[in-house]
Order: C-alpha cells, then sequence, then structure tokens
C-alpha cells in the first residue's frame, strides 16, 4: 500500500500544499523574527517540511539527509545563539528600515524572475504520468550509495554508451567532500581553540581560582597526625605537666 | 484540495525560488550573525529543491536528472553543514574579539 | 489494508481506502504512544519499588496499582498550567508538542511485524534516527523559554549530549545496514528469520560489541539515567522542565517514556531479530495455515514479539536507572568521545572485515545456511506482505553465490545487484 | 603558679597582656588582654608541645543583671566576656582564653565593642565571630567581612544581650 | 597529595567567553540538605564561587536555654542534630554532670554506649543514604532508612520516641531499657551485619560513585584542621583524632574497656586500619581503596561513615555484655529545677557528624546564665567556599553531602 503511487494526485496535492504553506511559512518567520532562538526554531519547521518536500518527491534517502544533518546544524545554531546572546541586548537586533526596503526590492525582482523561470517551461508544466516503478525506483537508497562509490547501477540497463557519457559515479567528489569534510573538522577546531594563557591569567577563570586554591591547600600532612597521645585531651593548665605521662 | 492541479515540478521549483529569495533578503536584512548564517542555510534549502525536482522520477519519470539530481542535493547538504561549522568558528572568535554578534561591528581587518 | 477497505466498500481505487486506512494506523501509533506511556510509568513504579524493596502501587485499579498512572493523569490534566512572567511564552507553550510530535512521528516508519507499518520508508533506520534527534528541541526550547537558569543548563546539557551521542549512534546502526545492504527495517528485521542464531548481534563478535554499545548511546540519546543530565533532580532541580506544570510536564514525559521504546524496539528489530521469536513459532504457523489467515496470524504473533522486546529493553532501562548514581557531565562526554565513539568504530571496521572475509556466523556454525532464506512462506500467499511489495525491498531473490555479479550485470535487474554487491555473502 | 610551663612561657612572652590566670575553675582559663589577643593565639598556634591548633568555639557572655533588686547582689560589673575554647589535635590539650571587655565601647549604647579578630589565625574563627558579633554584638576588628550569619542582614538588636527587646514586628511579622 | 590532582577532570577551560550568572542554589533545593542556600558564580557549568547562607532555620536555641532549667532544655537539643538527637542528649547530659561533678553509675555508662552508638548508626545510615540520593541514586538512601527504621523501632520501645527522644537525660536516662530490649538489639546488629556489604556494592564500590567521589572536594588535613572540621570529615583527611579516644577524661570513660578503632587512613600509607572484626565466623573486610581516591576526598569521607558503622556494631556488641552484666542503677536523672553552680563547663562529645561541643554558664540559679552549643556541622559547613572553587556544577551535591550537614544543627 504505497501512498504516493496509487490514489495519487489527491495525496501528492495535499501533502504538497501543507508542506509548501510550512516551509514558505516559517521562512517568512525567519525573516522577520528578531529573536534568535525563534529564528533558529523557525528555520527547524521550515527544514523539516522541506524534507517532508523531498520525501513527497521520492527522494526519501536525501529527505532523512536533510533532517539529520540540517537539524543537527541547525541545533548547533540554536546552541550558539542562546550561548552567544545571554546578554538580553543582543537577542533583538533590529535592522534599518532603509535596508528593508532595499532588500525588498531587489528580493521581490529576483523572487519574479525566479517564479517566471520556474512556470515559464513548457516541459516542466506538464504533468507526465507516472507508474508504480518509476516511484519505487527512486526511492531505492542503493544506488546512491553505490552512485557516491563510482557504480551506476541506474545507467546498467541502458546502452554502454551512458557510462562514456561520464555518468561513471560520484567516486571523486565524494573523496573531495570527504576530504573537504576532514579540513573543516580541523579548521573548526582550530579556529575555536582555547586560549590557554589568556584564560589562566584571567582572574575571573575559574582555572586560575583552582590553581590558586590549590597552592594555598596543598599541604603535607600534620607531622603529629599520628602523635601517639597517652594521656587523654585535658586542660593545659592542668597543674601536673602533660610530658610527665609520656 | 485541487487548488491547483496536479502538482509538476514548476511547483516545486516556485517553492524553492520563495525559499531562496527569503533566504537572500534574510543574508541582506539580518544584522544578526547567526541571522545571516540562517538565511545562508534557506538559500541553499531552496537551490537543493530545485535539483530535488529536476531529479525526481516521481514527478517527471522522461527526462528527470534521476540520480544525479539526488546526488548533487546530497553533496550540496554535507558542504552547507561544513559551512556552517566553518561560519560558526568564525562567529566564535567574532564574537570573543569584539564581544558582538552584530555584522555591521565587523569592519576591522584585525580578526 | 486500503484494498482490503476498498473491497468492503466496493468503491475500487478511491482515496477513501487510504485515507480511512492512515488514520487506523495514525490511531494505532497513538495508542502506542499513550497507552504504552501509561504502561510504561507503571512499570516504572513497580520495578523500582521492587529494585527497593518496595511495593509500589497497590491501590488504585485493583490489586496492582495498574490504574495509578491513569490516576495520576487525571491530577496532572486537573492541575492549573503555570507559565513563568520570564518565560518566552509561545515557544514556552509549543515546547513539549514538539518533544512529543517527534517521538510519535518515529513509530511512522517502525515495523511492528513483517509488513505491519504505518509507512514504508525505504531508509527507515535514518528516518527514525533523524526523527528522534529531532526530540532534543523540545528540550532546549523549554529550557530556553522557561527563563530559569536550571532550565538553561538542563538545555544545553541536553544539547550537548545528544549532539555528541548522535556520532556513536550512528555508526552502530550502520552495522545491521552494511550486514543487511538495506536501510528497509522490514527487511533487516526478515533477514533474521528463523533461530536465534541468524539474530544479527550472533552474527559475530563485532555486531555483538555493535549491540550493547547502541543501547548505551541510545539509553544516552533518550536522556535516561545515568545520562539524564538535563533532569537531574539533584543539581539541576528538575532541569529543563522546572517550571512546567500539569499536562505540558507530562506531555515531556510521554514523549521520554515512546521514545524509550523506539529505541528500544529499533535495537530488537537491528539486532535481536525484529518481529521474530527466538524460535520461528510465527513463521511455522503461518505455513501451516497457509493463506492470508495464515499471514495474518504470524504477523500478530510478529507483533507480540516485536512489543514484548521493546518492553525488555525498556525494562533492562529502568533497571540500570534505579540501580546506578549519575555521571558527571564531562563524564558523560569522555564516555563518548574516548570510549562509545572508537568502539564503534571497532565494531564498525570489524564487521565490515568480517563480512568481507566471509567468516562463518552463529547461523552457519549451527549449519544453516549463512542467511535463511526467510521470505518463502509469504510466498504464494495471495497477499503479498508489503515488506517485499514491488522492488522497494531491498531482499531478492535467493542467487547462489558463485553467479559473481559481473556476469549477470544484463540480466540482474536494478534491485537484486546492488545488495550482492555490497554483501558479497552467500544468501 | 609557676611550675606550669603554658603559662611560665606565655607570662615570659607577654607580661602584662596575661591579666589572670585562674585554676580553680573546672576549665582552668587564662585572661588576655584584648590588645594583645592575636599575638597570644599566634604564640598558642605555632607554640611547641601545645600547639593549639583547632579553635573549637568563641562564645560571648554578657554579664548583665538586668533585675536591679539581683543586680545589687552580684559581685562583677556588668561587662562582656568573649570566651575562647582551644584545644590540639597534636597534642590533644584544651584550653581557655578569656576576654574581657565593656558592654559598649566608651560607654556609648549602641556602639559595639571591640576585639581583635582571630580569624586570621584559625581559618574556622571567621564563621564564629560572625557569629558572635550577630548574636551578641561584638565587633571583631580586622574580621575579613563581618556580617550577621544566623539572623536576617536587617535584624534590629543583638538577641543574646541580656538587655535585647525582641521587636514589635518584623516586617509584618507580630513579634511580641 | 592535593598537588597530584593539578590536572585532574575538575578543571575545564572554556572556548567561549560567556557571562559569569549567580544562580540561587536553596533554600529550598533537592539536594542542599534542608534551608541551605548557596549563592553560586558559575561560569557555564563551572563554579567559580560559593557563598552560604544560614540562619533560614534559626530558632535562637540558646537564648530559650537562659530561660529553661538544664532538664527542660533537653528536648531543644533533640531539635539541634534531629538525626542524632540521642547524641545531643548526650553532650548536654555530660556537660551538665561536668558542671555539678555528678559521676554516673557503670550500668549508665555501658546504657549511653549503646545508645549513642546505634545513634550514630542511624545518622550514618542516613547520611550514606542522602549521598547516594545527592548522586542520583534513589535506592540506596531507602536501603539505609529501612535500617534505621528498625534502629528507630528499638528506641521508640526504650523512649517512646521516634525522632526527638529527650532520652538521655543530665544525670542518666529516663528510663532503663526495657526488658528483652538487648535480645532484639541483638537481633537487630546479627541481621545488619550481613546488609553492610549490600550498601557497600550499591555505592561504595560502584565504579560510577567513585569517578563521581574520588578526588573530588580533596581536603588536605591542615586545611580540615584549620577551618575547624571534625569528625568523619577530619578523620577522611588523615586526622588521627576521635573524642571517644582523645576527648576529656569524663567523656573517654565512658569508653573505658571497649575495643575498637579510631577510622582514619595512615596520611603516610593510605592504608585503613585492619578490619580485625569478625562476625559469622568470616572477618567483615572493607572493600578496596579506589586508585582514583586521594586522601580527604569526597570517597573518603562517605568511607570513613561506612567504616564507623561497623566499628560501632563492634562497640554495641561489647556494651551489651558490658551492661548485661552489670547490675545497679543507671544513674538517676537530675531534678527539673536543680540549681547550677556559679561555675563554667565546656565539653565536647564525638557526635556522628563530629565533636558537638556544649558550653553552660550557671550563676548558683537553676536557669543557667549562658548556655552555647558549638555546632559540629557549622564548621564543617565553613569549609564549602574554599571547597567549592573550580568544580563543576555537579560535584556541589556531591562535596555538600560529603560533608553532611545538619541544619537544625547549624542554625541551631
Amino acid at each position: 500500500m504505497d501512498l504516493l503511487a496509487v490514489a495519487w494526485p489527491y495525496w501528492h496535492q495535499f501533502f504538497f500544499i501543507i508542506f509548501a504553506t510550512i516551509a514558505i511559512g516559517f521562512g517568512f518567520g525567519v525573516l522577520l523574527s528578531k529573536n534568535v532562538v525563534r529564528m533558529a526554531f523557525y528555520l527547524v519547521l521550515s527544514l523539516g517540511s522541506t524534507a517532508g518536500l523531498f520525501f513527497l518527491a521520492g527522494a526519501e534517502f536525501v529527505g532523512a539527509m536533510q533532517l539529520m544533518i540540517y537539524v543537527g546544524g541547525t541545533l548547533v545554531l540554536l546552541i550558539f545563539g542562546v550561548m552567544l546572546t545571554a546578554q538580553k541586548d543582543f537577542i533583538n537586533m533590529d535592522t534599518h528600515t532603509q535596508d528593508w526596503i532595499l532588500a525588498t526590492i531587489v528580493g521581490g525582482s529576483l523572487l519574479m524572475v525566479l517564479l517566471f523561470g520556474a512556470f515559464g517551461a513548457e516541459d516542466w508544466r506538464t504533468p507526465q504520468d507516472i507508474n508504480d516503478a518509476h516511484v519505487s525506483a527512486t526511492k531505492e537508497a542503493t544506488p546512491l550509495g553505490l552512485a557516491l562509490t563510482g557504480i551506476r547501477v541506474d545507467t546498467l540497463g541502458e546502452s554502454t554508451d551512458a557510462v562514456a557519457d561520464g555518468k561513471s559515479g560520484y567516486l571523486m567528489p565524494f573523496i573531495i567532500v570527504s576530504f573537504h569534510l576532514l579540513v573543516v573538522l580541523i579548521g573548526a577546531a582550530y579556529m575555536a581553540r582555547t586560549k590557554k594563557l589568556s584564560h589562566a591569567t584571567d582572574d575571573k577563570s575559574s582555572r586560575a581560582k583552582l590553581m590558586l586554591f590549590k597552592m594555598e591547600h596543598e599541604e603535607e600532612p600534620l607531622e603529629e597526625a599520628k602523635y601517639v597521645v597517652t594521656h587523654k585531651g585535658k586542660s593545659a593548665l592542668n597543674p601536673l605537666d602533660p610530658n610527665d605521662e609520656n | 484540495m485541487l487548488l491547483i492541479g496536479t502538482v509538476t515540478v514548476s511547483w516545486y521549483l516556485a517553492v524553492g525560488a520563495v525559499l531562496f529569495v527569503l533566504g537572500a533578503v534574510c543574508m541582506a536584512t539580518k544584522r544578526n550573525l547567526l541571522g545571516v548564517l540562517m538565511g545562508v542555510e534557506l538559500v541553499l534549502n531552496g537551490a537543493n529543491m530545485n535539483f530535488i525536482a529536476f531529479g525526481s522520477k516521481v514527478l517527471r519519470p522522461e527526462g528527470s536528472l534521476g540520480l544525479d539530481g539526488q546526488l548533487i542535493a546530497l553533496f550540496v547538504i554535507v558542504l552547507a553543514a561544513a559551512e556552517a561549522a566553518v561560519a560558526l568558528a568564525i562567529a566564535l572568535n567574532f564574537y570573543n574579539n569584539h564581544n558582538t554578534v552584530d555584522v555591521d561591528r565587523a569592519n576591522e581587518l584585525n580578526g | 489494508m486500503a484494498d482490503f477497505i476498498n473491497n468492503i466498500f466496493g468503491i475500487g481505487d478511491s482515496w477513501v481506502g487510504y485515507l480511512i486506512a492512515a488514520l487506523i494506523a495514525a490511531v494505532l501509533i497513538l495508542h502506542v504512544v499513550a497507552v504504552g506511556a501509561l504502561l510504561f510509568i507503571w512499570m516504572e513504579r513497580k520495578i523500582s519499588g521492587r529494585i527497593q524493596d518496595r511495593l509500589g502501587p497497590t491501590r488504585v485499579g485493583g490489586k496492582y496499582g495498574w490504574l495509578q498512572t491513569l490516576a495520576d493523569g487525571i491530577k496532572l490534566i486537573a492541575k492549573e498550567d503555570i507559565t513563568p512572567d520570564l518565560a518566552d511564552r509561545f515557544l514556552f507553550k509549543i515546547a513539549p508538542y514538539v518533544g512529543l510530535a517527534a517521538s510519535y512521528a518515529a513509530f511512522i516508519a517502525l515495523p511492528f511485524a513483517d509488513g505491519v507499518v504505518a509507512q514504508h520508508v525505504n531508509t527507515a533506520v535514518f528516518f527514525v534516527l533523524a526523527v528522534l534527534g529531532l526530540e532534543v528541541f523540545s528540550v532546549i526550547l523549554a529550557g530556553y523559554s522557561s527563563g530559569s537558569k536550571w532550565s538553561l543548563f538542563g538545555a544545553m546539557r541536553e544539547a550537548a549530549q545528544v549532539v555528541s551521542y548522535e556520532v556513536p549512534l550512528g555508526m552502530c546502526v550502520v552495522v545491521p545496514v552494511m550486514i543487511c545492504g538495506t536501510m528497509n527495517l522490514t527487511t533487516i528485521g526478515n533477514m533474521q528469520a528463523g533461530l536465534f542464531t541468524n539474530w544479527l548481534v550472533f552474527n559475530d563478535p563485532f555486531t555483538f560489541l555493535t549491540a550493547i554499545i547502541y543501547f548505551t548511546c541510545a539509553t544516552a540519546g533518550v536522556n535516561r539515567a545515568p545520562f539524564d543530565l538535563a533532569e537531574a533532580e539533584s543539581e539541576l532541580v528538575a532541569g529543563f522542565h522546572t517550571e512546567y506544570s500539569g499536562l505540558r510536564w507530562s506531555l515531556f514525559f510521554m514523549a521520554e517514556y515512546s521514545s524509550m521504546f523506539v529505541v528500544s524496539a529499533l535495537a530488537s528489530i537491528l539486532f535481536f531479530g525484529g518481529s521474530h521469536g527466538p524460535i520461528p513459532v510465527g513463521q511455522w504457523i503461518g505455513e501451516t495455515i497457509g493463506g492470508t489467515w495464515g499471514l495474518s496470524i504470524s504477523r500478530i504473533i510478529g507483533v507480540g514479539n516485536l512489543l514484548l522486546k521493546g518492553l525488555i529493553g525498556v525494562t533492562v532501562m529502568m533497571w540500570i536507572r534505579w540501580s546506578f548514581p549519575r555521571l558527571r557531565i564531562d563524564q558523560v562526554m569522555t564516555m563518548c568521545l574516548k570510549y562509545c565513539v572508537p568502539l564503534a568504530a571497532l565494531g564498525f571496521i570489524g564487521a565490515t572485515t568480517w563480512q568481507y572475509l566471509d567468516l562463518p556466523t552463529a547461523n552457519s556454525l549451527v549449519g544453516n545456511p549463512r542467511y535463511e532464506k526467510h521470505e518463502m512462506w509469504t510466498e504464494g500467499v495471495g497477499v503479498t506482505p508489503a515488506a517485499d511489495a514491488g522492488p522497494a525491498s531491498g531482499i531478492p531473490d535467493p542467487e547462489p553465490h558463485s553467479e559473481d555479479k559481473t556476469a549477470n550485470t544484463d540480466s540482474v535487474t536494478v534491485k537484486t545487484l546492488p545488495v550482492s554487491v555490497v554483501k558479497g555473502g552467500e544468501r | 603558679m609557676s611550675e606550669i610551663p603554658l603559662v611560665s612561657e606565655l607570662r615570659a612572652k607577654f607580661g602584662e597582656g596575661i591579666i589572670d590566670v585562674n585554676l580553680e575553675a573546672i576549665d582552668e582559663w587564662v585572661e588576655v588582654n584584648p590588645s594583645v589577643l592575636v599575638e597570644v593565639c599566634q604564640f598558642l598556634k605555632e607554640a611547641e608541645g601545645f600547639r593549639f591548633d583547632m579553635c573549637n568555639s568563641i562564645t560571648v557572655v554578657d554579664y548583665l543583671e538586668t533585675d536591679p533588686k539581683k543586680a545589687a547582689k552580684v559581685d562583677w560589673e556588668p561587662h562582656l566576656e568573649v570566651v575562647y575554647h582551644l584545644s590540639s589535635i597534636a597534642t590533644k590539650l584544651t584550653l581557655v582564653l578569656k576576654v574581657k571587655i565593656p558592654r559598649w565601647k566608651n560607654g556609648v549604647e549602641g556602639e559595639l565593642p571591640t576585639v581583635p579578630s582571630v580569624a586570621g589565625v584559625w581559618a574556622t574563627a571567621d564563621w564564629h565571630e560572625r557569629e558572635a558579633y550577630d548574636l551578641s554584638g561584638v565587633n571583631f576588628l580586622g574580621h575579613p567581612h563581618l556580617k550577621r550569619i544566623l539572623c536576617p542582614d536587617d535584624w534590629e538588636g543583638h538577641p543574646l544581650r541580656k538587655d535585647y527587646e525582641m521587636p514589635l514586628e518584623y516586617h509584618g511579622i507580630r513579634g511580641r | 597529595m592535593a598537588t597530584s590532582k593539578i590536572d585532574d577532570p575538575r578543571v575545564i577551560e572554556f572556548d567561549v567567553r560567556t557571562d559569569e550568572m549567580l544562580i540561587n542554589m536553596g533554600p529550598q533545593h533537592p539536594s542542599t540538605h534542608g534551608v541551605l542556600r548557596l549563592v553560586l558564580r558559575t561560569d557555564g557549568e563551572v563554579v567559580s564561587d560559593v557563598e552560604p547562607h544560614l540562619g533560614y532555620l534559626h530558632r535562637c536555641a540558646e537564648k530559650i536555654g537562659e530561660n529553661l532549667t538544664a532538664r527542660q532544655w533537653v528536648p531543644y537539643t533533640d531539635r539541634m542534630d534531629y538525626l542524632a538527637a540521642m547524641n545531643m542528649n548526650l553532650g548536654w547530659s555530660l556537660v551538665i554532670e561536668k558542671l555539678l561533678e555528678y559521676d554516673l553509675p557503670e550500668r549508665g555508662r555501658h546504657l549511653r554506649v549503646i545508645i549513642s552508638e546505634m545513634g550514630r548508626i542511624a545518622s550514618h545510615l542516613v547520611a550514606m543514604g542522602t549521598y547516594g540520593l545527592d548522586l542520583g541514586s534513589f535506592t540506596p538512601f531507602l536501603y539505609g532508612f529501612r535500617e534505621r527504621e528498625k534502629i528507630l523501632n528499638l528506641f521508640e520501645e526504650a523512649c517512646g520516641a521516634r525522632l526527638t527522644y529527650s532520652y538521655l537525660t543530665p544525670g542518666g536516662a529516663t528510663a532503663d531499657l526495657p526488658v528483652g530490649w538487648t535480645d532484639k538489639c541483638r537481633q537487630f546488629l546479627n541481621q545488619f551485619k550481613e546488609v553492610i556489604p549490600e550498601l557497600h556494592t550499591l555505592l561504595t564500590t560502584n565504579s560510577i560513585f567513585v569517578s563521581r567521589t574520588a578526588g573530588i572536594g580533596v581536603m588536605s588535613a591542615k586545611m580540615a584542621v584549620d577551618y575547624g572540621c571534625t569528625g568523619p570529615v577530619l578523620r577522611g583527611s588523615g586526622v588521627y583524632h576521635d573524642l571517644r579516644f582523645h576527648g576529656e577524661e569524663r567523656y573517654t570513660e565512658m569508653y573505658e574497656g571497649y575495643v575498637f578503632d579510631v577510622i582514619c587512613a595512615d596520611p603516610e600509607t593510605g592504608e585503613y586500619p585492619e578490619s580485625n572484626y569478625e562476625f559469622h565466623g568470616d572477618s567483615l573486610d572493607y572493600p578496596e581503596i579506589p586508585r582514583q581516591a586521594i586522601l580527604g576526598d569526597c570517597w573518603h569521607r562517605f568511607y570513613v561513615r561506612m567504616l564507623e558503622v561497623v566499628q560501632s556494631v563492634r562497640l554495641i556488641e561489647q556494651a551489651i555484655e558490658k551492661y548485661e552484666a552489670t547490675s545497679g542503677d543507671w544513674g538517676t536523672p537530675i531534678k527539673l529545677v536543680q540549681k547550677l553552680p556559679a561555675k563554667e563547663a565546656y565539653m565536647e562529645t564525638e557526635a556522628p557528624r563530629g565533636q558537638m561541643g556544649f558550653y553552660v554558664v550557671g550563676n548558683g540559679d537553676s536557669i543557667p546564665w549562658r548556655v552555647r552549643a558549638r555546632s559540629s556541622s557549622f564548621c564543617n559547613l565553613s569549609v564549602t567556599a574554599p571547597l567549592c572553587q573550580g568544580i563543576l556544577l555537579a560535584d556541589i551535591p556531591a562535596i555538600v553531602g560529603s560533608l553532611d550537614v545538619v541544619m537544625g544543627e547549624i542554625d541551631r
């Protein structure tokens, strides 16, 4: 019972409208909201519904990936938003009016152009009839993984010159991207590294306090800690000298 | 439910376009560094939407990009994550040095 | 099921059937979430009581106090819903629903048995993990919007913890995916049919290690003790839900308990045979009876199996919670980055090599083929279970290992090739 | 009583500082002049063979008979006694120091009498002195942060004084 | 020894410069043992400064003591350390007896040993349980309370009260132990000995517990003495000092002829005294000291308490025999209006939480001129501020709990 395959138009329209509305609406939320944390929250919802659109379009793997990675990324954004804007004056940073006007003009015109392009092409407007095989063929995750390792299973059936057309997998970009990620990892860790000296000498730093505190109190144990007393504790002013007894 | 006819690639492109523009405007207007980052994320999403739409066999079985669309979208997502990481690191340093995340104050070269 | 309903109504290929089917599925899952939460909270009380020489609830609803949670739920609904003045009202009010929605959505792709699943997602494993990851948002939003410093602490801890534990969790999940060559949970579960020796946890020592690490990381992911730093009641007063009360407060716990069940069920599907019991009783019954009835009966048994395994997982989590102190935040991080991640990587590499070298698994040691052919009994049945409906499922028809991939690239269809390429094992 | 080593040492070291030595009391005590109190305590803490390294408690006793009939009978003038109970972990000895001070600084009602603070000698004296200041109204000079510890910061008076009057109301709470 | 911990897990450095914030921990906080209020200055998770605020439970018991006779004030001592009320009674009784120069008959001394050591066990059980609670494990709490309930039952049989006993009074006790009480006490001890290893398994040797407490809040012996810490807190730092051995004559003679150890690690070797104590044939050997533990950290304080429980069991068993062997009077309580001589007396006893001192000044009247209670928790708590610098937020319950303070005793 593949909801996408059968009863196709109803469900597709239904979910498409829902997801598109959420995505665009919360996109506007991101744009208009001033509070960083709220912005991040709206962004998450917008991205999530975008992932829903991906699911609709049959790209399940990409949708799930979008959820996982973008959500993780925006999660970090959220945390930083909270962390860096602990002071209240940063949470609300309003924009100058002229910026608004300029951006609206430019953005509106850009939107016009893009929409015109989107609906311009005849081929894109006209719907095509699709069948079950088409739907589930794209929903296979394994060809993606194979393509990343350089094997294009979806073109195997076709004439072999399809392979000659350069559609022979994405092994090289995959490796490049992975190296890129590694570099980014190291670079980010380096940029956000600890400024040891400046902090250790900073009086407010707890490290400094701890060192200082330990320096004060790192002690040899009391030398007479196990001083064996033969007399019970008694007043030092007791006429008979305590030293007589031991 | 029947506002629009059968959903075609164009509608996906339209959503992508709107997201893209929203992100662009967000980048332009926000003064908060993190807000700018979020704008970038939106823009990348809008672009991704196009790839997915073109690559989707569900929407147009004939003449679709096939797997390539999804693959490129994957690369975009991964690179976006990387970009976010670097940008956050920059934001962090910027904050450490300037004690603010207002990009309008980022007018010096000595980070 | 939709066809079934349509047949009943005699409306051929109408969308009404799908609407009803979707609604039924949604309601069923909602029951798993809500009733499950009731059951788990009651279980938690009884288990903790027994661990601590107490009885736990005994009065409400008969001898075992099994209605105690319901009574508390009514009490919570009756309680006042307080919003602190300093709170960011919108986020504060919406946060609990985010968490509940996330853990509820995770059930969509979770197959309870072969074909008993709300929506087939071929990348179900990935989907479930991603959606569960959304749950952390509710905690962070709640902690931030409460306007209380303790809540903020809880949110920050939760964020750090979950973000870092996603890494080993993902690595552990990749291992069964790699062995089975698919991300479809139904398929992964079905590949472990037959004797319990066919379960992936017994596949090789590395999968065993991976299963343990998965469970640890899952416990941390749903922040249960000893990783419940977000609501460390002895340090942060109640962590992220300090300021919550009444129904919203209880929603957090519904989310927590249902996500506990999700990760446990995921563990049982990935490592512990999914809906297949240690002994394939359901299969035998299905084969003997045959037909649709056999299929449905075996499915029911399968659902029972999965629920039982999930319950066992949840029980283990409770057992751990009530016998250990809580870790410190830096120790949690150390455990994740210094132990879980390397061990998960080791398990992944080891399992890969094991598959590559075609070393014996527990199943082959007891004399069965390396992977039993498990869906034969559903073939010939009129209704094909959705698990292998069309090419969507990653399970190809069985073929001897001797035919290598290059030989029959032309003949082999798209669906079978990748699996045998990835697995390279005899099927 | 010169055969007691500690007393002889003390007398040798601070001649006039040691005002009185009472050996008949249950806990024999030494009365010290406030001016040399800190030096005496420092010496006692390091004195070889004694090493009073722990200050058990600091108590202020208010000697004031409010009842005039009894006041006629008592043999002492109204005054405060600050009692230091010292003991030694090392030698297991104990010692009682006493400092006698007037109830009010140069007789002015409300001006707290002053005693040098020994918080520098024993860290534990810090809180004990805060408590003594809070409850008995003795101003310990040189104390790092002398403020009320048990009573609220805006509390009036010092409860353990004999002439202390419970306030009629405190922030709307009825007192008497 | 604190030097070896300079690079310990507690030292965390920041990569983001965040602002410090002031947080109010208490007076209504799950893990501040009553109404203690700590004002924390934290930098993220790291606490850079702690300031305790007291007085939320202040009842001015000393002022009340200036208006009551010596025996009338006994119930007020109950309310000080309400978890070890018997030991509070004992301290007050002893100081009054010292003032009156009254000597207790032998039977009464053994009775007092039994009662006070039972109180010590009960108090340490609560300390153990609440410490587990502070570290997030709930089960030991109930295990400890289960045993404590049995002790309270015995106390109830002896004096009729379960929490505030007023049983030991100046001059002896309000009544002799009821018939058959000692047998029940023996029964309790026998089954309690089997529980002790359980408690060790639950907490002392639990690896998470060790990692939470070992090396945390290290207090050197000198610092402990300087801040006037007493009792298990002092001995946990390796200071060999226990008033039951080294106290005044009047107190130590209570324990004459008793065989028991002062639980205190040798500062040089870090070794604890051998468990030369046998029950059920085999000797009850103490659990291993974990590698991470440093002398004077939270784990050692906890460990000392756990071992002292065993010593108390030893003492009680001996005391029961002596008590049954000796016949005669257990001491006659002083009259309700007993005139106190115009002298002053100060006396310290080894209460479960440290040295509880009482100071009483008489003026020939039946009402003491001045009463002073030197609280052990008061001094133990004063070390919180220096100990809690530069630690993680989660360590504060660990440290405060290891000091095991009772606010009723601090605020008085």
